[in-house]
């Protein structure tokens, strides 16, 4: 058994609604020195064989197809 | 003496604001608008925390409304006594404020889900659930897409020894929600959250097919006419 | 380099991409004779939008003239076509404003987000006639349920919806949802959006008063939707990055929302003097189109706009569509209160400019002037075209090809429990559960009854004196406009306005939503202006004006174009919105009848499509008199109280309407056919027909108001039971109605 | 300028439909040998000063009062 990561974020182009939101709030919560937030997703997907590189280009397709909507978000894979 | 006065929150991207404004009318009772922004209570004598997308469900629901400026007045007024409802967002805001136990997630069938439901008075002792029978049905809607309520076990346990259920779905679980519980109280019973829309169901007109609604209203009324 | 008026007028031969920005050349050349020069790169940035088919409606406007020439008198007509959306007199001194719109290619690219900045879209154009949003519908059509496409695109279309309408607090009242595999790869998202003002407080998009501030309000503007830009960027300034832009908008309900009520307290504080949203084209049709409508000048800053991204260029600027904005023109001594309510609801607002006498639109960057035009020009003196058209080649072949060859089947009780499960039918609970029917308070009927109906009183300060409520529908049916485009406009015309009438309420004003395939070639042009010379016409005889619409061309995949599909939705009053009509059998012991008058007709019908895939003959007949007299009747019914429940007749014909009916609150009910040929009876899709239910004792009167409208009333039976009897033809118990009807969608979607 | 990674996931002992939902695709799209998917939030914070020891604290103050629920969530944070 092994994890492999995927975070998916939106591209930098596009809106992020929520991360403004959140950024928008700090200040009022009396945090400061905070330029900018962004809020993307975290995926552990734990596979039952060991995390070798065939397994790991598996996940890429899974985040390319199915994890991440690549209209809008990049996504990145990495072992844990 | 005066109608009891019942106030209702605004934040931004409360919705329900003035369905339960009206709710508090109809009941006989005077709705106050109270301002997120503003540090005041302005006297009333219970709080509705309506229901909506409060900061655009942004992050968590309820999770940046919790921190307006009116939570800090609201906080110590409802842990000294102050009745307070919160439905839907007003329930998630009350658990993210720990008023509350538990947290509301994300609905297990993945979806927004908007449907008339019909659920059980559990509890009829609290501030808001006098005017019910115990077990009294009723048909309310549910309108909302994280409404699973969770908590660990010791709590889920301590919540059903102690009566503090208040309200639980029948038939179907619209979101999931451990034991089927739509509505809990704090220990002292004039804190309930529920996920169930009571304001949307008190006229023959409009809204849910039922006037199920009404009696959250007329309890807080009652309790106040009572003195 | 700043492409400035300057810099064009000494480099009159640069090369410009007018042909990538979608521009013909004689289009181009009519640009350079406006100017007497080149025009800057921001320039033809905005005359590529402008005139765009989207924004100029240059291949429409030909025919679309004939809702105005054609239109009936009205009273109630307050705006009309033109404005941002038509707004309509419903009495005690209050107002509606509504429209429809298409989002379909953004909601096929990004499914989620396409379909949510249609709503956000949409509900913006009814903010900026002075109105409170108070409701939103949506009419959806996608390929068949079970391609792949669909089933990607389906779910994310609806969650867009749900996202973005739920979280702006508005009501979901109605729609529709059909399948057919015209659409695949193309599907149609047509978002309606209703909203309520007061009479004497309408705002339209006008930029009056010299000195008046121009003020940029709302989201900050961002890389968004600006494909076109990008090839302006890339050829002017050859910068890599910014050759390739996201065609695909995100957007920020909450911030929409904020913006609902900003704009809100902004009428009230009576702060705004014109105003306009920024849909498509943004900056550059909102400035165009305020100017042109105003005192004809402004001068815009353009350094001054506030950004998501610092590095976007002029061109950007003006082309980005961006979600979540608006401009208002406001007199100088008031924009400290216009600040300080925008302040309060956390809205960005910026002065970017302020209105001239001058009669050009100039903006400025960086100190450089890079626009300096007539905006009239590029907002109301486009190109328009007169596009060919001919019949299809075809078009009397599928005529001739009617249903009279399909075998007609024995098992009346099967058939009809197909149909019912079949995706057209089938409840579409699954996607209408999504959306909040409930939110405000004031919703009186939503799905699945024929139209939605809100109560006025109490949505809006001040309201709480009028009883009156509004009814609203939408209808269109592709396979009857591909038949006969002319009758298909006019029968979804028909529908949409009986949904609204049995209702009990008085069918007012006309929006709608013309999808067709390409306009360039001749065979779709002939469906659009018949369908528009249909539509028109039958406005005409109903007696309710088109307020305004949507065209949406170019749906269609490769060569193949969609089945034509007007849209249309049907605004409607009911003096005492107490007195509404409810939705199919209420209660056991009614009366049933059955209104109008029905003729074999399945052309085009939904039991040929299920039980045949068959699509050929001619629609079902026109009946507009008819349809008159069928609504004129309910509405006086409704009036004096005589309906109980109702329910129209339409897809699926009678037995699928008595279906529905018992569904509607798990009462059966006892009938017995009035005709001679069962199956015609119950599938056959005659026009001007409704099924209501009356008390035994109110049947004397109601029927002699028939007679006296010579509506041809048949007494079927009554409601009660668990099932529905149709005597010697069929029985069916609700539940298993039921089961057939709700499993369909779920098992596509929930699985 | 120096960005902040916080990631927050469900409790293991809290039901995650998403990451459920998504375990159960990806045999019908031929991703086989995958036991379990959890679904988070990556949040990407980018602070105005260096990520020193007292920007961090900031930031799990920041985790731990508003970016997670801890009734539910887990969070961790670090620089990227
Ligand atoms: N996409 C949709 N959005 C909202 N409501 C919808 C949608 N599709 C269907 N509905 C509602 O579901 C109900 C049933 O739809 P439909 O079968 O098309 O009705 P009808 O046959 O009477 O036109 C109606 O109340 C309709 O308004
Ligand atoms: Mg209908």
């Amino acid at each position: 058994m092994a994890r492999v990561i995927v975070d998916v974020m939106l591209k930098p182009e596009i809106l992020d609604p929520q991360g403004q939101a959140i950024a928008r709030a700090l200040p009022r919560l009396g945090f400061s020195g905070v330029a900018e937030v962004r809020q993307g997703k975290r995926f552990e997907v734990e596979i039952e064989g060991p995390a070798d590189e065939a397994a790991l280009e598996d996940v890429r397709k899974m985040a390319e197809t199915l994890l991440a909507n690549t209209v809008i978000e990049d996504y990145s894979v990495r072992v844990e | 003496m005066g109608a009891a006065r019942v106030g209702v929150v605004t934040f931004p991207g409360t919705l329900d604001d003035q369905d339960a404004a009206r709710a508090i009318r109809h009941a006989g009772g005077e709705a106050v608008s109270l301002w997120h922004a503003d540090r005041d209570l302005r006297g009333v004598d219970a709080v509705f925390l309506p229901g909506g997308f409060s900061y655009g469900d942004y992050l968590r629901c309820g999770a940046i409304s919790r921190f307006a400026p009116l939570m800090e007045e609201l906080v110590p007024a409802a842990n000294a006594g102050l009745p307070v409802l919160g439905t839907c967002n007003g329930f998630q805001i009350l658990c993210e404020a720990h008023l509350l136990p538990g947290a509301l997630t994300r609905n297990v069938g993945l979806h927004y889900v908007c449907r008339d439901q019909r659920v059980r008075v559990e509890n009829a002792t609290t501030a808001w659930t006098g005017d019910y029978a115990p077990g009294q049905e009723l048909l309310l809607p549910v309108k909302h897409g994280e409404g699973r309520y969770v908590a660990d076990q010791a709590t889920i346990e301590s919540l059903e020894a102690s009566g503090r259920v208040v309200v639980r779905y029948l038939d179907v679980n619209p979101n999931g929600s451990t034991n089927f519980i739509a509505g809990v109280s704090n220990e002292a019973g004039n804190v309930v959250g529920l996920m169930p829309h009571p304001e949307h169901a008190v006229e023959e007109l409009t809204g849910a097919p039922s006037v199920d609604g009404r009696g959250f209203f007329t309890s807080i009324l009652k309790r106040f006419v009572n003195l | 380099m700043t492409d400035s008026v300057e810099r064009a007028a000494k480099t009159p031969d640069d090369p410009q991409p007018y042909a990538e920005l979608g521009m013909k050349p004689d289009e181009y050349n009519r640009v350079r004779e406006i100017l007497g020069r080149r025009p800057t790169s921001s320039e033809l940035a905005i005359y590529s939008v402008m005139w765009s088919e989207h924004c100029s409606y240059k291949s429409s406007k030909v025919h679309l003239r004939q809702f105005g020439t054609k239109a009936p008198k009205s009273e109630a007509l307050l705006v009309g076509m033109g404005e941002n959306a038509g707004v309509v007199d419903i009495g005690d001194g209050w107002a509606a404003t509504f429209k429809i719109e298409s989002h379909n290619h953004p909601s096929y690219v990004e499914p989620h987000q396409g379909a949510a900045t249609g709503v956000g879209g949409i509900v913006r154009d009814i903010m900026s006639m002075g109105a409170r949003p108070v409701a939103v519908m949506d009419s959806l059509r996608f390929g068949a349920l079970d391609a792949p496409d669909t089933r990607r695109v389906l779910p994310g279309v609806v969650e867009g919806i749900s996202f973005y309408g739920n979280c702006l607090g508005l009501p979901n009242i109605g729609g529709e949802l059909l399948f057919d595999d015209c659409y695949i790869g193309n599907p149609l998202v047509n978002a309606l959006c209703v909203g309520l003002l007061r009479k004497d407080q309408i705002k339209l998009a006008t930029a009056p008063g010299p000195g008046n501030k121009v003020v940029l309000f709302g989201a900050r503007t961002g890389p968004d939707g600006i494909g076109g830009a990008s090839v302006l960027a890339s050829a002017t300034f050859e910068d890599e990055s910014h050759a390739k832009r996201p065609a695909v908008q995100v957007g920020d309900p909450f911030m929409e929302k904020l913006l609902i009520e900003c704009c809100l307290e902004l009428f009230e504080a009576d702060v705004v003097v014109g105003i306009q949203d920024l849909g498509a084209a943004g900056v550059s049709c909102a400035t165009t189109e305020l100017a042109a409508k105003g005192t004809g000048g402004m001068r815009v800053d353009l350094n001054r706009v506030p950004l998501r991204d610092p590095s976007l260029l002029p061109e950007e600027i003006l082309m980005s569509e961006s979600q979540e904005r608006m401009m208002a023109v406001v007199v100088p001594d008031d924009i400290d209160a216009f600040m300080a309510i925008c302040a309060r609801w956390d809205v960005p607002a910026t002065v970017i400019g302020e209105v001239t006498d001058t009669g050009r639109l100039v903006m400025t960057w960086d100190g450089e002037v890079i626009v300096d035009i007539p905006p009239g020009t590029a907002a109301d003196e486009g190109p328009v075209y007169e596009r060919p058209y001919h019949e299809p080649s075809g078009q009397a072949a599928l005529n001739a090809d009617g249903p009279a060859r399909l075998a007609r089947p024995s098992d009346l009780r099967a058939t009809l429990l197909s149909l019912l499960g079949s995706p057209n039918v089938a409840s579409k609970e699954w996607v209408t559960s999504q959306y909040d029917r409930y939110v405000r308070g004031n919703t009186v009927l939503a799905m699945p009854a024929d139209a939605g109906v809100l109560r006025i009183g109490e949505i809006m300060p001040g309201a709480e004196e009028t009883d009156r409520g509004i009814a609203l529908a939408t209808d269109g049916n592709g396979r009857f406009a591909r038949l006969d485009p002319y009758a298909g406009a006019q029968l979804a015309l028909a529908e949409a306005y009986r949904n609204v009438a049995v209702t009990g309420a008085r069918p007012l004003a006309v929006t709608n939503c013309l999808n067709f395939g390409s306009p360039e070639d001749p065979e779709v042009m002939w469906q659009f202006a018949e369908a528009v010379r249909g539509l028109a016409d039958a406005c005409k005889t109903l007696g309710v004006p088109v307020t305004g619409g949507n065209v949406s061309f170019y749906n269609q995949t490769g060569a193949t174009a969609i089945n034509p599909t007007p849209v249309v939705g049907v605004l409607g009053v009911l003096d005492d919105v107490g007195k509404r009509v409810r939705h199919g059998f209420t209660e056991p012991g009614l009366r049933i009848l059955l209104l109008g008058e029905t003729r074999d007709e399945l052309g085009g019908s939904e039991w040929a499509h299920v039980a045949h895939r068959h699509l050929g003959g001619l629609p079902p007949e026109v009946q507009l008199e008819a349809e008159r007299s069928l609504a004129a009747i309910l509405v006086t019914a409704a009036e004096r109280g005589l309906l109980v429940g109702s329910h129209d007749v339409s897809d699926g014909g009678l037995a699928v309407a008595l279906a529905e009916a018992a569904m509607a609150h798990g009462v059966g009910g006892t009938v017995r056919l009035p005709g001679e040929d069962a199956f015609v009876d119950l599938f056959s899709e005659s026009s001007a027909r409704a099924l209501v239910t009356v008390r035994p004792e109110s049947f004397e009167e109601f029927a002699e108001l028939c007679a006296r409208h010579e509506v041809p009333c048949s007494n079927l039976g009554a409601t009660g039971g668990q099932e529905l009897r149709v005597e010697d033809v069929l029985e069916i118990p609700v539940t298993e109605l039921r089961a057939a009807h709700q499993a369909t969608l779920p098992a596509t979607f929930s699985a």
